[in-house]
């Protein structure tokens, strides 16, 4: 990694549709993308909603944006970091999240999960590892 | 003379829903809506407080569970799901609305 | 029965002006009646015409706007939340001397008392807010 | 009473300074007085802060709206509901609020409290009690 | 130290921007740079210069556009937040078909990639939200 | 390679201050501002949830106390009151920024 490369932390702390800013901060990081830095998002607290399954927005009206998190990978984003404490608070598990995938060009472009489910202690060790913090 | 309860934001965030459930009496009706409706599914750490208050008719606005992929299934025993029609049904139905905001 | 409506927060950024919409379209095709929605704090940010949202979005205040064309519903912004917002019709920019107004078509900006007098004048008051 | 004069209460939940809402509130309470209703208001969770004692409002360069809650009365606003279970959460005592009076006519204008700490069963009554409900 | 801000939450409905601007001033007052002040969500709100708040209280817009002309500082709101929330300068408003725009002096539309740029050339950047 | 963390909700209503507390790491600062100063006055339901995180530095906005009628005497023990003069120096001395909003 070259030195003047950042690491850039996104972090979603809450719910989509209730509010915006779960919208706005993808857009953020899909312009982000092109900047070339060293970029993962973090989801905790209820922004861990944002990446459940099966989301249909039809009825209130409103732009169901949870299908381009699948999408991040063709933006080389494949860090989204989930807290197991988070999911767990709010009955959900892994199974209950969007299959997020990415090509790794280095291991002859091989499908991996994008989505790492840690603990809250490894969370904290994500955030103390950023150079910036963008918080939504 | 009920009243409609009416909560708009997630219970694992913010303590509205719980203050409502606090102040909500036997016979009134407590509708979840936007954000809120997190608090309307089984197996979260809030089921015990939804359940607790067995005296307060609960629901669930259904086009906002279905935009957060709560599906029916999943709903504690005994909150109804209701859609925008059914929301105007119980705010005609009680004789007063008060919004938790 | 006659329903008041109060929207406290802005558009695109609560869902509480949607949640309204679709409460208010739904009352109104099951017969009851909507006289009045009253925008405060943020909710003045409804009123705009310069927004321009997203093609594939729903835009906000043409919705209102289409609701008080077809079903004659007043759309008040309050005032004085709207001074403070930069939220003016052409009267009010002149009285200011302000060199732009914002208002879209189908609202209007009058005083809290049209507030108090919805609440007084309609049989249920629904707020909408964050 | 009269049959035209509807009962209207207004619900402060949400601590003043941090968002405008307790301000904007203040000042539907100030307008609402002129329309000859029965106005109370209710103070509960966060918006128990509101009347605290000793604002001041200098270093934030906010205007501080709090003695307005004390010319009230002059506005025949003279119920103000506060809930001691919300007091008690947060360390507060009727002492920290300001003392709010209101001058009777029908008693030779004496002064009273607006104030009236009520449990929170008793503030389920007061809004069980209620035609119209605005909420900030 | 070269400060970055993001002010994320529009203006007199909380108090995040008055707060972001106390940090500026303390900063610039200690000898700190802050080249930018990036506006999104309803930040991008607090450009406007066509509200009115009332005499006894602070002119938010007022009190940026005066450190962007005396301290340099470059407030830029976010095109895409502003589209939505009805924020236009004049190439905008003229590029959009819209009869009106509304920002103030010292402001200025641009897109996302000046928040992105403002957390690489900047030592530390602080946001101030809701 | 400490973080400067700022909460600015009241926490009796949102649940962003004991998140904060849950995730900073000993020797971290937590900074409240705005609304979350009501966190750091002593006596109230939330004194323990403060008092347990020892290794982490605390400190609140003297501005926004003072705004709020908390008095430096009512601070919950080892809360550091600092001016925005002071919030300058703390985000200039941490290595990072990170608001819970």
């Amino acid at each position: 990694m070259e030195d003047d490369v950042k690491k850039f932390l996104y972090v979603n702390r809450k719910a989509p549709y209730g509010t915006i800013y779960a919208l706005e901060a993808l857009e953020v990081v899909l312009i982000g993308a092109a900047f070339d830095q060293d970029v993962s998002l973090a989801f905790l607290d209820d922004g861990v909603f944002q990446l459940t399954k099966s989301q249909d927005t039809k009825e209130i009206g409103v732009k169901n944006f949870s299908p381009t998190f699948r999408a991040l990978g063709d933006y080389e984003v494949t860090k989204l970091y989930v807290e197991k404490e988070s999911l767990d608070e709010r009955g959900l598990t892994a199974d209950d999240l969007q299959e997020i995938m990415w090509e790794d060009e280095d291991d002859d472009w091989a499908e991996k999960p994008s989505i790492r489910i840690v603990s809250r202690a490894e969370m904290a060790d994500v955030f103390a590892d950023q150079d910036v913090i963008l918080s939504f | 003379m009920a009243t409609l309860h009416t909560v708009n934001k997630s219970p694992f965030a913010n303590q509205s829903l719980l203050s409502c459930l606090a102040h909500a009496k036997d016979g009134d009706t407590v509708l979840m809506i936007e954000d809120a409706v997190y608090g309307a599914a089984s197996g979260t750490g809030l089921a015990d407080a939804m359940a607790a208050r067995s005296g307060v008719n609960l629901a669930a606005l259904g086009p906002d569970l279905a935009a957060r992929g709560i599906a029916t299934e999943r709903l504690l025993a005994g909150i109804k799901a209701v859609d925008y029609a059914g929301f105007v049904e119980l705010a005609a139905s009680h004789d007063r609305a008060q919004a938790w905001l | 029965m006659k329903f008041g409506i109060l929207i406290s927060e802005g558009p695109y950024t609560h869902q509480a002006s949607d949640t309204a919409y679709h409460f208010v379209k739904s009352a109104l095709e099951a017969g009851h009646e909507v006289p009045r929605v009253f925008f405060y704090h943020d909710g003045v940010n409804v009123g705009t015409r310069l927004s321009v949202p997203p093609q594939d979005e729903r835009n906000i205040q043409q919705q209102w706007s289409a609701l008080a064309k077809d079903h004659g519903v007043d759309l008040v912004i309050c005032i004085a939340a709207a001074q403070r917002r930069g939220m003016l019709d052409a009267n009010e920019a002149e009285r200011q001397g302000k060199d732009a107004d914002n208002i879209a078509e189908g609202f209007r900006i009058s005083g809290l008392g049209q507030l108090i007098e919805m609440g007084i004048e309609t049989d249920r008051l629904m707020t909408f807010g964050d």
